[in-house]
Formats: structure tokens, sequence, C-alpha cells
């Protein structure tokens, strides 16, 4: 059981995309087909390579062989920046912020760079105008509209995994990467993530590929589940076929049940 | 596919690249070697010694750098007190050098876990910046106390009898006491590397780098570790300062013309690799020495007398830096990812 | 307590609120009130030093776009700084070219020299890149040593010949004078200065600078969200060469020429200890370190010049001056209390701190 | 009245401490005149404020108290002997060309200084030599390169220390004289380079061979790699031009490597450099010129006195710096002014008659008028035998061998390029 579509055709695809540390192999021959407007979860136990491959497939690290295709370009030598301005954008595991800056001016920044490219010599007016409203706008699908001023490492956990999506959103993407969007969060706040996220799936049409680990989350919002073990694709398919699946309920669901 | 094709390529012309760049020093060498070759040899040796004095300072830069991530500005003032301790027990007390050799780095010592436990152990956490500007300030009060207790004229102390004079070495002469200086720096090297690979103790530490919390979950005592560690490189500083003191004699502004050099040192050894450090020390050791040596047997040889360039010598570390950080971004044997 | 770092210290000192115009205010304010507050009998007594420190501002506040915005770190500063006052002197004093064609040469050459090396080096590791950025200064000094050609002057540097034409001088007292017109030295650096500051201050506010800001910030991130953090650290380091040269330039005027500190390590480092004391992540902050800085040195160095004359009490000499001959121990303890405290902050960041908790106990009290 | 200044409340400040803890009150020192100029009031003594600019920082540290001293001791006596009241200003040059313009400018304009002197290296006296004759200010200064009263001379700027030329004119003959291959090592610095010109063409003039030469950084550590540049050449005589106490650790380094047996000369040898070293390297020096050194006859009491004074045992910059203070204000008295070209007239052709002269060892003084040179003996000089060597009550390790009239070995006013 694998993904059928072509992924040179397909939102974000990988073909025999691979990364080794040394004689380690973190991502082993790694073949997807995200499709438009999708929301894929990718699974897997610790170790599995799962931030390995968005690091792989963003290239924040050259991949060791394979390729990466968005909307059908291969994009595998485009260098990291270019990425998100080609329409793939990020959240990372841990809270990466720009610590010491307003929580509007974190999305603000990102959303003129979005807006003016990888480099840009504005060097005229007054840099905190420049999509300022477009920021608000995002912080208010967020909910983070009455945080805008705090300083960023001041924010709750939780709302600080909030502001890594809004910056993913303000760079405008097609293809959104999610690596554990809930993590650090209870099941309440975990709930409001993961609903956010559909709706603002829906409401920009993003294709969302989502590192998760909560099981229920994942079961119930995936459309397609991918399953990674050792740094290979051990099954791809809908909730259903993967709770189903013999192999995964071996290598990794029937283990987490064990230990539950 | 495209991806591997590109790099494999890219590696294949670095390493032309390298393998011409090397070629072409030892033929730089030959040619050398070739129009003085007493002279050669003796200044090959030559830097071999220096090399190993500076690898003897900055190991224990190395190992507070790598191991703690503190960049010690304060390194050159330890290796400073090093000396002045030196001159305060055998000039002034009158004691024997042996025990100079013993005591002096231990007091350096103290000084560097007073500076850990006062100073630096808070700002594990912050950027290097934090710890190199907090380290530069204390190698002034250091180095300001020094010119208070001892005042600024250069001092130095007699050399012990055995070591003041030169040891034949069939194709050189060297002074004893740096002959003295490279066994010491070499018995230095070695006890650092069975402490950090070899133990127990080492390898809780090399743990507790990689992962200060996890090493803290398992029970392990890291600020005690920690304290341990600053303690061994100031003493090394120390060992550093009590052998150039004996040999060449101090001043208030030693310290400070050896910090920077030992930075070089370490950065082109590779931060976090103390084997880069000792092979780095040895390489500018050499560079410095033989780089005159070499342009003056260009100029005799091509009659061009300008590319013997006076005082070129100071320069040569640099410009070493230069070439090696160009070509590999972490120095000689630095780790990916760290200090980066 | 915010640390966002473009606004000016009156905001953040709660004084006035004057919106877009509080920096450009704050700069004149600095330029007419230094020489009259530093030449106070009670201050340091002379008022040509302002001068000075007017220069040494634009130079400090040149190395804090690189560190304070961009987050890198330069142990070479000096070079751009000294490429500017070499430049100039060399002009002048071998080819005769004016002073103010010169003067843009040379800061478009130390830009120039600094985006080729920025090219080779600016993204590099913050260690690795400070250590290269020492190396290729040491280089400049190195080949302003060598005295190539005669025209650097080696060692003694350049002295004869270094002083444009309209440039009067007399028992200290320093003029421009063009056509007619005649104008204390000071204005004219204070002219220059608040231009300078000012295209400064544009720069670190724009869309430019506040993506200089984001890198410092978190460079990893900024790269994952689309900013080629690369090219702008590279024109971050050529900006503030350019802007280093400029007090550079304006340096040759006053020091009368160029000599190797010009391009030295001690230098470099002095520049980023004034800096720091003043506190990298304020606009004003460089202006602050080099007014405590050149303060600090001149008072405390001056007790013991000044006890000295009493030789006919020895002991008492030793007690006093004895002391502050070793001035540079303080400094040392300021020094790691500063980075104690914060190291970004500095001296006007600890102010800020005393005031607002001041201030707060005031409203606390009123209402 | 005088006007409260910082300056002056810190004077006051110290001055009440010392007070306190002295228990006697001890006002500041003189006043100062604060006007420039002249100062000629019309009764009282004449005022005259000196400024002294000494390097208390930087690598000529080690130096700074010895200008002061020699500089009070002259003060001392001046006031004795003359109707003449002298306020001293300190600046630290911090052996900066740069720091010491900053001195120069504030002491002139705030602190109303007449006249300056001091400075050792020849960067720091260019610099402020330059500034002060452009500003109308007379300056004597210390420098020993040949440039000083060369291209860089200027109206208002004097030299008070024997040149580099003369100097290696003198030593080039003895080290002519005692072997025939000499090796250079030299210091990398203006100096230096001088340095090294004129005693290779004093050496080669009179017959030897300079057989190889090395720049050297300055300052320095390690000398080994020169040292074995000198092993592996011809040489039979190493001719040091390195000033401080580099000197002292490359003799010291030689000694260690067992180059024992070759002939050391010392240009412009300051004795100082190598009081921190034990007496066995000090010795191995065989020739040195010098431009003052404490065994010259008919020095009197000044040893005695530079001795109580107590910072550092009496060498070359106390005698130079004494002759500075001595000159500069005889000239300001007998013109009665101490406005730069009245100080200028009564310099040029002065011949030195006063106690500057007797701690010179009375050999014939004057300042030349072409380059403002102030033309002395010079002194050749050599090593004592280690046990030979005095330590009390002041350090005596060198003894004078000849003295040469400083007009049989300076530029004559063409070859100097000076156009005053």
């Amino acid at each position: 059981m694998s993904d059928d579509a072509d992924p040179r055709s397909a939102a974000l695809g990988t073909e025999g995309l691979s990364k080794h540390f040394g004689g380690i192999v973190a991502v082993d021959e790694v073949d997807l087909a995200v499709e438009s407007g999708e929301l894929r979860a990718i699974i897997g136990p610790n170790g599995a390579g799962k931030t390995t491959l968005f690091n792989v497939v963003t290239h924040a690290l050259a991949p060791t062989s394979g390729s990466v295709y968005l909307d059908g370009e291969d994009v595998t030598d485009v260098p990291q920046e270019r990425r998100p301005h080609l329409g793939l954008a990020r959240s990372f595991q841990s809270n990466e912020l720009f610590a010491e800056l307003s929580v509007l001016e974190n999305v603000r920044v990102i959303a003129q760079t979005a807006a003016d490219g990888t480099f840009s010599f504005s060097l005229l007016g007054d840099g905190r105008a420049v999509r300022a409203d477009e920021a608000r706008d995002i912080l208010a699908r967020v909910g983070l509209s009455e945080h805008a001023e705090t300083e960023a490492k001041n924010l709750s956990h939780g709302d600080q995994r909030r502001l890594g999506i809004a910056m993913a959103i303000a760079t405008e993407p097609s293809v959104l990467l999610l690596d554990e969007p809930t993590s650090g969060m209870g099941p309440g706040e975990s709930r409001e993530t993961v609903e956010l996220v559909q709706s603002l799936q829906d409401d920009l049409g993003l294709t969302v590929l989502m590192i998760e680990h909560d099981m229920e989350i994942v079961l119930s919002v995936s459309d397609r589940i991918t399953v990674l073990n050792r740094g290979s694709v051990l099954a791809t398919g809908t909730p259903d076929e993967i709770q189903g699946d013999d192999d995964v309920q071996d290598a990794y669901l029937g283990g987490v049940r064990e230990e539950l | 596919m495209s991806t591997s094709s590109s790099r494999t390529l890219g590696l294949d012309r670095l390493s032309a690249g390298g393998a011409a760049v090397w070629g072409a020093i030892a033929l730089l060498l030959l040619v050398a070697l070739a129009v003085e070759p007493g002279l050669f040899v003796d200044q090959f040796v030559g830097g071999l010694v220096y090399g190993m004095t500076l690898v003897l300072i900055a190991l224990g830069l190395s190992i507070i750098l790598g191991l703690l991530g503190i960049v010690n500005f304060a390194h050159g003032a330890l290796f400073m007190l090093g000396a002045y301790f030196t001159y305060q027990l055998m000039a002034l007390w009158g004691l024997p050098f042996w025990v100079a050799l013993v005591v002096a780095p231990l007091l350096v010592g103290l000084v560097g876990v007073l500076m850990e436990r006062l100073v630096l152990q808070w700002l594990y956490d912050e950027p290097p910046l934090a710890g190199l500007l907090a380290a530069f300030g204390i190698a002034l009060m250091i180095q300001e106390a020094t010119r208070a207790i001892w005042g600024d004229t250069p001092l130095s102390v007699a050399t012990p009898a055995v070591l003041a004079q030169s040891a034949d070495l069939a194709v050189t002469t060297v002074a004893r006491i740096r002959l003295f200086s490279v066994v010491v720096a070499a018995l230095v090297v070695l006890g650092v590397y069975l402490l950090i690979e070899r133990t127990d103790f080492g390898l809780s530490v090399r743990a507790g780098v990689q992962d200060r919390e996890m090493a803290g979950f398992l029970g392990i005592d890291m600020p005690r570790r920690f304290v341990l560690m600053f303690f061994l490189g100031a003493v090394i500083a120390g060992i550093g300062g009590v052998l150039q003191g004996t040999a060449v004699g101090m001043s208030p502004t030693m310290g400070q013309q050896y910090i920077i050099i030992t930075f070089v040192v370490v950065v082109v050894g590779g931060i976090g690799s103390l084997f880069g450090s000792v092979v780095a020390g040895l390489l500018i050791g050499e560079a410095v020495f033989l780089t005159p040596l070499v342009l003056r047997s260009l100029a005799d040889v091509t009659g061009v007398g300008a590319l013997a360039v006076p005082g070129i010598g100071g320069l040569v570390p640099y410009l070493v830096m230069i070439l090696v950080l160009l070509v590999r971004p972490r120095g000689l044997y630095g780790q990916e990812g760290f200090m980066e | 307590m915010s640390r966002d770092a473009t606004a000016g210290v009156l905001e953040r000192l709660g004084a006035v609120e004057l919106g877009v115009w509080q920096v450009p205010l704050g700069l004149l304010a600095v330029a007419v009130l230094l020489r009259p507050v530093v030449s106070h009998d009670l201050m340091l007594g002379y008022p040509q030093v302002a001068t000075s420190f007017l220069i040494w501002m634009i130079i400090v506040a040149s190395f804090n776009l690189l560190m304070g915005y961009t987050g890198l770190i330069s142990f070479g500063h000096a070079m751009f700084m000294g490429i500017g006052t070499y430049s100039v002197a060399i002009a002048l004093s071998s080819f005769a070219v004016p002073f103010l064609v010169a003067a843009p040469l040379g800061i478009l050459l130390s830009a120039g020299v600094a985006y080729l090396v920025g090219r080779l080096i600016a993204h590099k590791g913050e260690i690795y890149f400070a250590m290269l950025t020492l190396a290729f200064a040491k280089s400049a000094h190195f080949v302003a040593n060598y005295n190539p050609g005669g025209l650097t002057g080696g060692t003694t540097g350049l002295a004869d010949g270094t002083m444009p034409a309209w440039i009067e001088t007399s028992r200290g007292f320093t003029y421009v004078a063009l056509g007619g017109f005649r104008i204390d030295w000071y204005w004219a650096v204070a002219a220059v200065f608040v231009v300078g500051m000012l295209l400064l201050w544009q720069l670190v506010r724009s869309p430019f600078g506040r993506t200089l800001v984001a890198v410092r910030e978190n460079e990893a991130l900024a790269r994952a969200m689309g900013v080629d953090v690369r090219r702008y650290k590279v024109w971050a380091f050529t900006f503030a060469a350019a802007f280093a040269a400029l007090g550079g330039v304006l340096l040759e005027i006053n020091n009368q020429g160029a000599t190797l500190s010009e391009l030295s390590i001690v230098t470099s480092g002095n520049i980023i200890i004034m800096a720091v004391l003043g506190g990298a992540n304020y606009f004003f902050g460089p202006l602050a370190g080099v007014f405590v800085w050149m303060f600090v040195e001149e008072y405390l160095a001056d007790f013991h010049t000044l006890v000295l004359p009493l030789t006919e009490v020895p002991l008492a000499r030793i007690e006093l001056a004895g002391v502050l001959v070793y001035w540079q121990f303080f400094l040392g303890l300021l020094f790691v209390v500063a980075v104690l405290v914060s190291p970004r902050e500095g001296i006007l960041g600890l102010l800020k701190t005393v005031l607002g908790r001041l201030s707060a106990r005031i409203r606390g009290e009123s209402e | 009245m005088p006007k409260i200044t910082r300056r002056r409340a810190l004077e006051g400040l110290g001055a009440a401490g010392i007070a306190g803890l002295a228990g006697c009150s001890s006002g500041p020192g003189g006043e100062g005149s604060g006007s420039g100029g002249t100062t000629t009031g019309s009764t009282g003594p004449m005022e005259i404020t000196l400024g002294l600019f000494t390097p208390n920082s930087g690598a000529f540290a080690p130096w700074g108290p010895s200008l002061e001293t020699g500089t009070r001791l002259a003060i001392q006596d001046l006031e004795n002997e003359l109707d003449v009241s002298v306020g001293l200003e300190v600046y630290d040059t911090k052996t900066d060309p740069s720091g010491a313009l900053d001195a120069m400018k504030r002491a002139v304009t705030a602190d109303g200084i007449d006249f300056a002197q001091g400075g050792i290296n020849s960067s720091v006296c260019t610099k402020i030599g330059t500034w002060a004759s452009d500003n109308n200010v007379s300056y004597i200064g210390q420098g020993a390169s040949d440039s000083l009263r060369g291209e860089a001379c200027q109206p208002f700027m004097y030299m008070v220390y024997q040149t580099n030329h003369m100097m290696a004119t003198t030593i080039g003959r003895e080290m002519a004289d005692t072997t025939d291959n000499w090796y250079v090592l030299y210091a990398d610095y203006v100096w230096g380079h001088n340095a090294e010109q004129v005693v290779t063409s004093a050496v080669e003039e009179n017959g030897a061979t300079v057989v190889g030469k090395d720049a050297t950084p300055f300052p320095n550590d390690d000398y080994t790699q020169y040292i074995n540049n000198v092993a592996n050449s011809d040489a039979d005589g190493v001719a040091l031009l390195i000033p401080g106490p580099d000197a002292s650790r490359a003799v010291k380094q030689m000694r260690n490597q067992g180059l024992t047996d070759i002939t050391i000369g010392a240009q412009m040898l300051e004795d100082m450099v190598f009081w921190g070293l034990d007496h066995e390297a000090a010795a191995m020096v065989d020739i040195a010129s010098m431009g003052w050194v404490n065994t010259i006859d008919g020095v009197g009491d000044f040893n005695d006195r530079v001795a109580e004074a107590g910072e550092l045992d009496p060498f070359v910059r106390h005698a130079k710096s004494y002759t500075s203070a001595d000159q500069h204000v005889r000239a300001a008295v007998r013109a009665g002014s101490t406005r730069a070209e009245d100080i200028r007239e009564e310099l040029e052709g002065h011949e030195v008659q006063s106690a500057a002269k007797d701690i010179h060892g009375g050999g014939e003084m004057y300042w030349r008028a072409c380059d403002h040179e102030l033309v002395s003996p010079v002194f050749s000089a050599t090593a004592r035998e280690a046990s030979a060597m005095q330590d009390d009550p002041y350090k005596q390790w060198f003894d004078v061998t000849d003295t040469t009239p400083g007009d049989d070995v300076v530029r004559s006013c063409e070859e100097t390029g000076c156009t005053l």
C-alpha cells in the first residue's frame, strides 16, 4: 500500500528522498504524493525520521539523494529560503520565534518577506507599517489579536505554537508542513488547534502535511496517513486502511496499544 | 539524481583543489629545503617547539570552549598569572623551579574556579558573546591587578641550571627549557586525552555537553563536573605560564599577546575538537617558522626580492586561518552544528 | 520589559510621546547639547573633545548596525573606519585629490571591501565570523604597516599634507573656512553627524532594517520563512562599513592624518566595548556608550595625574593615586556586572530599568 | 580668582584626602597660567605651565614614571635657581598617536599649558609635534628617529635624544672593528627600520659586512626563528636594533639556545630594559651605543636624586626629561615669553651651559638651528661582568668605554632633508 498518485503531479511530492548522516540513514527512499487540498498526517515512532523528512523537504538539510516536487516542479536544488516563496511553508517542532519582537512584528516581518521576496532593498519608509494590516488579520484568525504587542517570548506555550502557525500562514503558502502543532498542549487546547488548522485549510485551500502523535486526532482529521518507520514509508492510506493494516499494527500501533 | 551528482562533483573539485594546494605547499617547502637545508631543519624543529607551546596554551582554552561553551577571553590572563606566580614563588620566596611548576598552576586553577563560580557559571545558557564579554572584563581586572602587584616592568626568573643550556639534537640545537616545554605539553595533551576519552568522568562530561538536561536526569552532578573542567583548563594555562615565564620572562601584556593567537589555533583546529587544537597548534607553529624561510628561498631562486616580505611571520597565523576556514568552514576537525 | 530595538530612548524613558520625530529630535539635541555639556567646567572641561565624541558616536553606531541589529559580531570594525581615514589621508598627501572627492571615494572603497569580505564570510558561524573579521583586520593593519609604495607611511602614519586647505587651526581651535565663511569645525561635524545618523536610523527602521532584526533574533527561522539571510548579512556588513568610513573620514581631519592605531585590533575592541557599555539594544545605546567610555577614561585617569603633584606625601600618594592608576580594573568590573545583568542592555538598559521602577513607584503612590 | 573646574575640584579632593591621611595640609600645586602666550607678570616670579606627555599605558608603559621624575627634578632646580614658578600637567600618551593627540589638544585648549614635552616613540612624537607646530605650541620630544629631524621636522618641534644616525655611526665603527660579519635584527616599526638602514650603512662604510637581516615583530616574545637565522648565517656578530624588554628577551633566548660566543652589538641601548633580567644575560652585550648611562663621569648627585624618587633606577629617560624641562624653561625665561616663536629664537643655536650639560658628562651640547637637533655626545658602553654589576643603591650594569662628540657623528644640515 502506498501513494498511488504521481509525485511529479502532486501538490507536494518526493521521489526516492534519502538523508544519511555519516552511516546513519535517517530518511530512506521516501516516496510521497500529497494531493492538493489533502490533509496528510505523518506518524511513526520516535526516531522514525519524521522531522528530518520535513527538514529535507524544506531543504533545511540537503538531501543525500532523491527529488522533491512542488506542484509538478522539481525543486530539489532550490535553496531553503526560496521555498516559502514557491508556496511551501512549515512550522517547527520546538517553538521557533523572533523571541524579543512583538507578536505582531513576528508575523509582519514574514508577511513583508512574502511580499518582497528573499531579499529586497526597501530602504524607505517605516518597516513596521509594511503589511501590518495583513499581519493583524492573521493574528485575528489564529486568535492572538489581544497579544499583538506582547513580546513573543512572553507568550504561553500554546500561544507560541499558534504564533508558529500564524507565521507559516503569513508566507501565503499553498502547502503547509506542521511539525506536531499540538505538542505540549492539553486535550482541549489540542482540539482547538486542530480545528484552527482545519479551518485555515478550508479557507485558504491549503494542502497540509502534519506530523502528529495524538492518534485520536490523526484518525479523526486526516484525509490520508503515512506511517514512517526507521526512515522509510511503512504504509500510506486512509485512516481506516491504516487501522486495518497488519504491518502498521505490528510495527507501530500495536506497540502503542501495548504500552498503553 | 541531480542533487547527489552535483554534490559528489563538488566534493571531487574540492579534493582536487586540496591536492593542488598540498602539492604547491610541498613544492615550496622543497625549494626552501634545497636552498637552505641547515636552516630548514632548524626552523622546522623551532616551529615544532613553538607549535607545542601554542598547543599547551590553546588546550585549556579549547576544553573550556568546546566542553563548556564559554569563550574564555580571560584565558590569556590565567596564562600570565602562571608566569607571575612563578616569579612570586621563585624570585621572591626563593623556592625552586620544580615547586613552582606544581604550585603555580594549582594556584591559577583556583583563580579559574573563582572565576567560574562567581561569574561564568551564570552564562552557560547565554549566547557565546555574553561569556566572551564577561571574560574580557575579568581579563582586564586580572591584568590591572597584576600591574598593581608586580609592576609594569617586565620581569624574569632564573632558568634552572639543568634547563639553562641548549640541547644538541644532532641536526640542530634547541634551548633545553623549550624542549622541556614540549615534553610537558605532550604529557598534558596525553593526560587530557586519557581523562576525556578513557575515564567515566570524561564520558559523563561529554554526555553532559551533548544534553545537559538528560545528564541531570541521570543523576550526574554537572555543575561540579563543569567546575572541575574549568579548574583543569585553568591549570593547563598556568603550566603554560610557568614554562613561558621561565623561558622568556613576563610582562602584564603577555596574556593579551597570546590570547588572540590562541583563539586562532582553536578556531583553525575546529571548535570542540581537542585533537584539532593540537594539529592546528603544530600547523601554525610550523607556518610561522617556515613561511618567511620559504619566501626568502623563493626570492633567492626567482630573483624577485619583493617576495621576501619582512615581518610576514606575524601575519601568517591569520592567513592560515582565512585559508582553512574558507575551505573548511568548521576548521580542521570542527563538529557540525557546534557554535554556529 | 520590551527589548525591541529601534524605538528611541525617549519613548523608553516614558518622557515624551513624539512619535516618529523622537529620533531626529534626539539626534539634534545630542548635536546641540553635547558640546556645552562636555565642556562644562565640572565635566570634561574642554570643548574640543566634543568633536571626537560625535565622530566616535557615528563609528560605534555603525558597528551597532551589525551587533545590535543583525547579530553579527565583528572583531575588525576599525578596519573599515581606517580605510576611510587612510583613503583621504593618502589622496591628500600623495595625489593632491581634494577632500570632498576623496571622502566619498574612501567611503565607497570601504563599502566595496566590506561587500567582498562579506560575500566570503558573512554566513559563517558566530565565532568563525568574528575570528575571520579579526584576520582581515590584521591583514589590513599589516599592509598599512608594510607601507607599500610609501603610501601609508608605515608606523609613523601620515601627518604631513593631510589637511584640506579649508581647515584652519590655531592653538587647538579648528575652523572650516569656505569662501569667506568660517564656522567652527564642531558644527561641520555636527551637521554630518545628524545627517549620517538619520540615514542610519532610516536604515534600521526601513523594511530592510526590520528584516535584519528578524535575522538577529532567529537566523534559522528567518531562513525557513523565506529570508535570504546571507545577502541581508552581506549588505548589513557593507552599510556598516560605509558608515564606519564616514566616521573615519571625519577622523582624518580631527586627528590630522592617519596612524596605524586607526586600523588596530585594540580600536576594534574599544568599539565593541563602547557599544556594549551603552546598550546594543538601543539606537541611542552606542551614543551613550561613547559618552560613558570617554568620560570614565578621562575622569578616572585624571585622579592619578592630578594627585601626583603632592609627592611630598608619599604614603598618601600610594593610598589614592596608587589605586586609581589601575582604573581599568574598575572598567573590567563594570563590564562583568553589565554582562551579568544583561549583555545587550548596557547603561541605557540599566537606566531604563531604574527609571521604570522609579516611575512605577511614583505612579503607585499617586493612585 | 581661579575658576572651579573639574580638574581643580578633583585636585582639591585629592589634596583633602591626602591631608586627612597624612595629617598635614598642603595645598594643590600651582594654579597654572591658563592663558598661554606671554606670562611675565609685573611682580612675582614668571609663571609657566608645562605639559608632559608620557606613556603611562601601552607598550612603553614601563617608561612612564621616569619622564615625570626627570621633569620634576629639573623643575626643582629651576625654581631654586631662577625667578620662575613652573606648574606641571601630566598626560598619558597611551603609546598611541591618536591618544596622545587627544591629550595634547586638551592640554593646550583647556588646561592652558604653555609648552609641551615628552613622547618616546617616533609616531607619537610625529603626531603631537606636527599638531603642536601647526598650533603654535613649542614641543621638545624624545624620539630618536632621523625622520623627526628630517622630512618630518617642524618649526616648533625639537628633539633632545641623540639620533639613530649619530648612534649608529658611533657603534658602526666599533662593530666593524670588533668583527667582520654581522646579522641585523631590527624591530618592525619606524625606529627599527630607520636604525636598520643607518646601522647597515655604518657597518659597511667601516669595512664590515651585513650578511643577513630580519624584521622582527614588535612587540614579540619568541625570537627563536630569528636566532636560528643568525646561527645559520656566517655572522659572528648580531646587531640588536630592538627596543624595550624585547631586546632583553632576545638576548635571554640566545643564551638559552647556546648562542653565547657571538658578539652582540646593541643600537641605542637603554639599560633599563635588562633590569628585569638576570645579570648573566645582560652581561652578554659587548658593544652598545647609548644616549646616556648612569656611569658617566660627573653625573654628580643626579643618580642619587633619581634613586630617591624611587620609581626606577636612573637611566637615559630621566636625563633626557631633565634636559627637556631645563632647556625649555630657561629659553622661556631668557625670552621673557612662552610664545613658540620666541622660544624658537632662544633655542636655535643655543649652547647648553646648565646642569643638563653636567649630567651628560660635560661635553659640548647645542641646539642646531637647521633641524632642531640637540647635538650632544654619544656614549659607547659595554656590559660589566655579571659579578661586577652593582645593584645598590641603584643599578649600574654598563660602563662607558668611549664618548664621541656629537659633531663628529651628526648628519650635516644638507643631509637631513629638513628645511627650517
